[in-house]
């Protein structure tokens, strides 16, 4: 078995510890009901004191068979379950979903329509965001403070999306081919009330954070991950550019109307903690950009759906890979229609679940509070990995 | 001597009696933890015989350094080692022997003490408590050259623990 | 204040348990826990003596007899300690028995 | 202290301990509820929320039905628990916190009793509550409190070693002080070192030792940025994961006494205690209201730190007390020592400590710069225009074994 320390180096042997006097070593279940873990992760650290000498990752806890549920409803009665998988994404893993069905299927989406999806699907990925950062203060030691700080911002973002379809989480707003209704009068101002607030949100965040010594003590240099291996892992999203890969999907894969907007892609240079978060932190404020940008942009007035769509959707033969930038990395849909009314295939390339499998390398070797503060880096939803 | 007994005397018996109780604990425990456990009250009732003696400087060297460092530090190698061992492991085989020297050793120190003819104060008043300041005389000025041994003997010893406890490079 | 005799009496059973204690335990730690019970002993009667005014240089020295007993007690018990870990951690065992080679 | 004092009535010996046990036990008791209180009121503020707010007058009345709760809960043992060190251990982290208040003076004439050694004393008994500490952890049974106990244990000793050595830096300094009037044989009662603070606070003479206190105290004290004992994401509450009911009460009723103790003997020993600052005469009402106000002042910054901090992680923290706060704290000692030997003026000792905390804090700020990297973001952007990445060629990796 070959096996990469993180540095590059191949060793012939694997990285696991001499376990000739097991009394010494020590199994600890970080998870399932661990306070540490986001969701329903388990992670068995064998412990020597403090120092992590292997780590077995479990997941399945959650999973529900979305894929399977998503092949046995048509194309626009599986569009809940996208809601599902990535919950603090919602509306960004509905958008990935409809946009692969209109791709495979062929309808033209009406422009109100496209910058709606563009203007939630950010202010979602500031949502998630925020939740990172209330997370992650947890997991470094903060008592509550950034989590109730950054929570105050993401009921903002929640308020606006409550108005606009009615429910917080669970939204289920967009649709094949546009969105479920006009969002309220208001959408524009309150949406830039929100960006304002949020913005204020954003620097309360980072002095809170940012330049703590302590916070930097504990994120410097921890769960460093190269370029390379990163790549290697299959790692997207902030995960990748903190290690230095400037791969963004809404730039290297434009989809809907990105092109339109000017912004800029925060990379890192060491890829350890402190760079994914401040990938993160500077990733929001882009968002923000975008979003000023597209609210000022975006139609005053006009159609959200099409002219006409067919009462059932039967896409001919064929098969569509969707791919977006999700607030975690990239998230595709793999669609394969055989003429019915529902997939024929349906797989999620879930962006948590490649993330996630480079923690291993990771942690072996460090403290066991560092284990933990990768983990919290990584912003997983188990809902996602399990699918 | 005094006649009668003084509430010093029957605080002292009172000490005495659970500092031995906790002693014979500790060496016949059956769990390593108890061991130390009892350790500690034996400890305290060695620091309570120190505060009668009117030394009150030493009870509380005794508390700070034996009642918390030394203490800790062995309860820390008992959890780094996880020693959850039989108890009979804990014996040797050569216990009854073992019994029966402490036994005699006991029958000629008493036998000493009782033989010897100690020139005990006439009464208690006569004992001055000795205070602090003659004790940092003593240390500072007679005893100067081993009190810097001992400091010296103290900073080597924890660079020897620093590295015996440190894991070697080629270790594995 | 207790008689000067039953001091000494009191300690010489401490420091005969403390000897047993040496004499039949098999453990490292539980050793060490024994001799620490004797040095207390000696120092309980160093102190003693030192009160009593039984010692030819003065009040005093039985007093910081004492006194160096403890810090040097501490030392001890580091060492010894550190002494066992690394012994654990080599031979999986703190029993003092099974720890037969002179060289590991 | 209580009846005597104040009334005038003479009673036997027995009597007046016995009423100086009952007001220290009864005034900690509703300090801990004060302070429960007051802390979840403080973090919330800080926290953007609002706290307690039903139960009573908003919320003063939180803490008495958190009490009534914890008494009317089943105290559970673990199945594997070590009966006796389990049940033990609140006891023995509880008692010796509790015992520390003898030599701590309220007013100048307010104390249970004045030791001469008193701190040492201090800090001998506080010693023993890591005791119960590492009982609770191992007689738990469980790995998590292990862990907790081993932290805690290790950070308490670390931690008591500055600590120690900054009281003899400010017992010489009183001693010196001391010596001038009488007495310095009476230099390490606590109640003589206050005493000697009626101008000048020992805060101006070592504001190295105060700092080097406060950081020990939070050590000791489990309190952020040094709670990893208790840390919640790393080992689940440390060594009372598996205590309920009244004995888990116990551990927050020690834990909070604690605290109000370590920040009353550093106003007592750094800020002046009774005293009003630049020698003013207070009468002894005065002079506890004056003490309970420093320490007040001194537990909600404790309070604050505890919003304001993540954690830090153990290594760090063991590498900051002996490689940092160690040698400061010996350097403090000599140049005391050296000072005060060849007859130096007090404000020159103050003057060095200044100079010597000034180096303290550009050592840590030069560290933590260091370890941030130059600049403080690393985070480059580059402008969102559509391209095409080439991957690096790399070989993939094959799964891990398990």
């Amino acid at each position: 078995m070959v096996q990469r320390t993180f540095e590059g180096e191949v060793l012939t042997e694997p990285v696991v510890v001499e376990r000739e006097f097991e009394t010494v070593d020590m199994n600890i279940n970080i998870g399932p009901q661990h306070p540490a873990t986001h969701g329903v992760f388990r992670m068995v650290l064998t412990v020597d004191g403090e120092i992590v000498k292997d780590a077995i990752p479990y997941i399945g806890y959650m999973h529900r068979g979305g894929e399977k549920l998503s092949e046995n409803l048509d194309y626009r009665g599986a569009l809940g379950y996208q809601d599902r998988t990535d919950y603090l994404a919602a509306f960004n893993s509905e958008w990935v979903y409809v946009n692969a069905v209109e791709r495979l299927a062929g309808v033209e989406i009406p422009e109100r329509a496209e910058y709606v999806r563009l203007i939630l699907a950010e202010f979602n990925r500031l949502l998630s965001h925020f939740m990172f950062m209330g997370a992650f203060g947890t997991d470094v030691g903060y008592f509550g403070t950034a989590f109730t700080w950054t929570f105050k911002e993401r009921e903002r973002i929640q308020d606006l999306f409550e108005a606009v379809c009615g429910d917080r989480i669970m939204y289920n707003y967009f649709r094949v081919g546009g969105l479920a209704w006009d969002p309220h009068e208001t959408f524009v101002e309150d949406s830039h009330w929100v960006l304002d607030q949020v913005e204020t949100g954003i620097g309360d965040v980072d002095e809170l954070m940012t330049d703590n010594e302590v916070f930097v003590a504990r994120c410097r240099d921890v769960g460093v991950m190269s370029a390379e291996d990163a790549i290697s892992f299959g790692v997207t999203g902030p995960m990748l550019r903190a290690s230095g890969v400037p791969f963004d999907l809404r730039v290297d894969e434009p989809y809907s109307i990105y092109d339109r907007f000017h912004w800029e892609i925060p990379v890192g240079e060491r890829g350890d903690v402190y760079d994914r978060y401040l990938v993160r932190l500077e990733e929001m404020r882009q968002s923000v950009t975008i979003l000023r940008q597209a609210l000022d942009q975006m139609p005053t007035s006009g159609p959200i759906m099409p002219e006409r769509m067919p009462a059932r959707l039967r896409p001919e033969p064929g098969e569509i890979y969707m791919r977006q930038e999700n607030p975690r990395g990239e998230y595709g849909i793999y669609m394969v229609s055989d003429g019915t009314d529902q997939p024929w295939r349906v797989k999620m390339r879930s962006p948590c679940f490649h993330n996630l499998s480079s923690l291993k390398p990771q942690v072996i070797g460090s403290y066991l509070a560092d284990a933990v503060v990768a983990l919290g880096s990584i912003d997983i939803v188990l809902c996602e990995v399990d699918r | 001597m005094e006649d009668g007994v003084t509430a010093t005397q029957v605080v002292f018996w009172i000490l005495a009696v659970v500092m031995l109780v906790s002693a014979i604990g500790v060496v016949t425990a059956g769990n390593i933890v108890y061991a130390a456990l009892f350790f500690i009250a034996a400890l305290a009732g060695v620091a309570g015989i120190y505060l009668i003696l009117t030394v009150e400087f030493i009870a509380l060297v005794q508390l700070l350094v034996y009642g918390s460092a030394v203490v800790i530090l062995i309860l820390f190698a008992l959890m780094l080692t996880r020693a959850r061992e039989r108890p009979q492991a804990l014996f040797g085989r050569s216990r009854p022997l073992g019994i029966a020297a402490a036994l005699g050793l006991l029958a000629a120190l008493i036998g000493a003490i009782v033989a010897t003819t100690w020139s005990t104060p006439e009464t208690s008043a006569a004992i001055q408590p000795v205070g602090l300041q003659a004790i940092g005389d003593a240390i500072f000025t007679i005893w100067i050259v081993p009190f810097i041994i001992v400091g010296v003997l103290l900073s080597i010893a924890l660079d020897g623990a620093i590295m015996l406890a440190s894991p070697d490079e080629d270790d594995n | 204040m207790p008689a000067l005799e039953h001091i000494l009496v009191v300690n010489a059973i401490l420091f005969a348990i403390g000897a047993m204690g040496v004499l039949t335990r098999r453990n490292a730690v539980l050793i060490l826990l024994s001799v620490e019970l004797m040095l207390n002993a000696v120092s309980l009667n160093m102190v003693a003596f030192a009160v009593y005014g039984q010692v030819d240089f003065g009040n005093i020295t039985g007093i910081v007899f004492a006194f160096f007993i403890i810090v040097i007690a501490a030392a001890e018990v580091a060492l010894a300690l550190g002494i066992v870990v690394r012994t654990f951690r080599n031979r999986a065992t703190a029993n003092v028995d099974e720890v037969n080679l002179l060289k590991w | 202290m209580v009846l005597s004092e104040f009334a005038g009535v003479s009673m036997p010996d027995w009597i007046d301990a016995l009423l100086r046990i009952v007001f220290i036990v009864a005034l900690m008791t509703i300090n801990a509820f004060a302070l429960i209180y007051l802390e979840r009121k403080i973090l919330a503020r800080l926290q953007a929320r609002v706290g307690p707010t039903r139960t009573g007058p908003i919320g003063t009345l939180q803490s008495i039905a958190d009490a009534l709760k914890l008494v009317t809960k089943e105290d559970v043992r673990p199945i594997t628990a070590d009966r006796w060190a389990f049940e033990l251990a609140p006891y023995m982290a509880f008692v010796p916190v509790f015992l520390v208040f003898v030599p701590i003076p309220f007013t100048e004439t307010w104390f249970i009793r004045d030791l001469n050694l008193g701190l040492l004393y201090v800090f001998g008994v506080l010693g023993l509550n890591i005791v119960g500490v590492v009982m609770a952890a191992w007689g738990s049974d469980n790995k998590y409190a292990l862990l907790g106990g081993v932290r805690a244990a290790a950070q308490a000793i670390s931690y008591e070693i500055p600590m120690l050595l900054i009281i003899v830096a400010v017992v010489m300094v009183a001693a010196g002080r001391l010596a001038v009037d009488g007495d310095a044989s009476l230099a390490g009662s606590i109640n003589a070192i206050v005493g000697d603070q009626t101008t000048t606070p020992y805060i101006l003479l070592q504001p190295l030792g105060f700092v080097i206190f406060m950081i020990g105290a939070l050590a000791e004290l489990h309190r952020p940025p040094f709670d990893m004992p208790i840390a919640e994401s790393e080992v689940v509450g440390g060594y009372f994961v598996e205590y309920s009911g009244m004995r888990w009460g116990l551990f927050f009723l020690a834990e909070y006494t604690a605290l109000f103790l370590m920040v009353m003997l550093a106003s007592s020993i750094f800020l002046g205690g009774w005293n009003w600052p630049f020698g003013a005469d207070v009468g002894l009402g005065l002079q506890i209201v004056l003490t309970l106000v420093k320490t007040s002042v001194m537990i909600v910054l404790v309070i604050g730190s505890r919003a304001l901090f993540p954690r830090l992680r153990i290594d760090q923290l063991m590498a900051f007390s002996w490689k940092v706060l160690l040698p400061f704290a010996i350097v403090q000692v000599i140049a005391n020592g050296i000072i005060l030997a060849y007859g130096g003026a007090d404000w020159i000792v103050g003057v060095v400590s200044f100079a010597l905390l000034g180096a303290l804090f550009g050592l840590i700020y030069h560290l933590m710069r260091q370890r941030k990297g130059e600049g403080a973001r690393t985070v480059s952007t580059t402008p969102a225009t559509p391209r095409v990445i080439t991957a690096p060629d790399v070989t993939p990796v094959e799964a891990g074994g398990d």
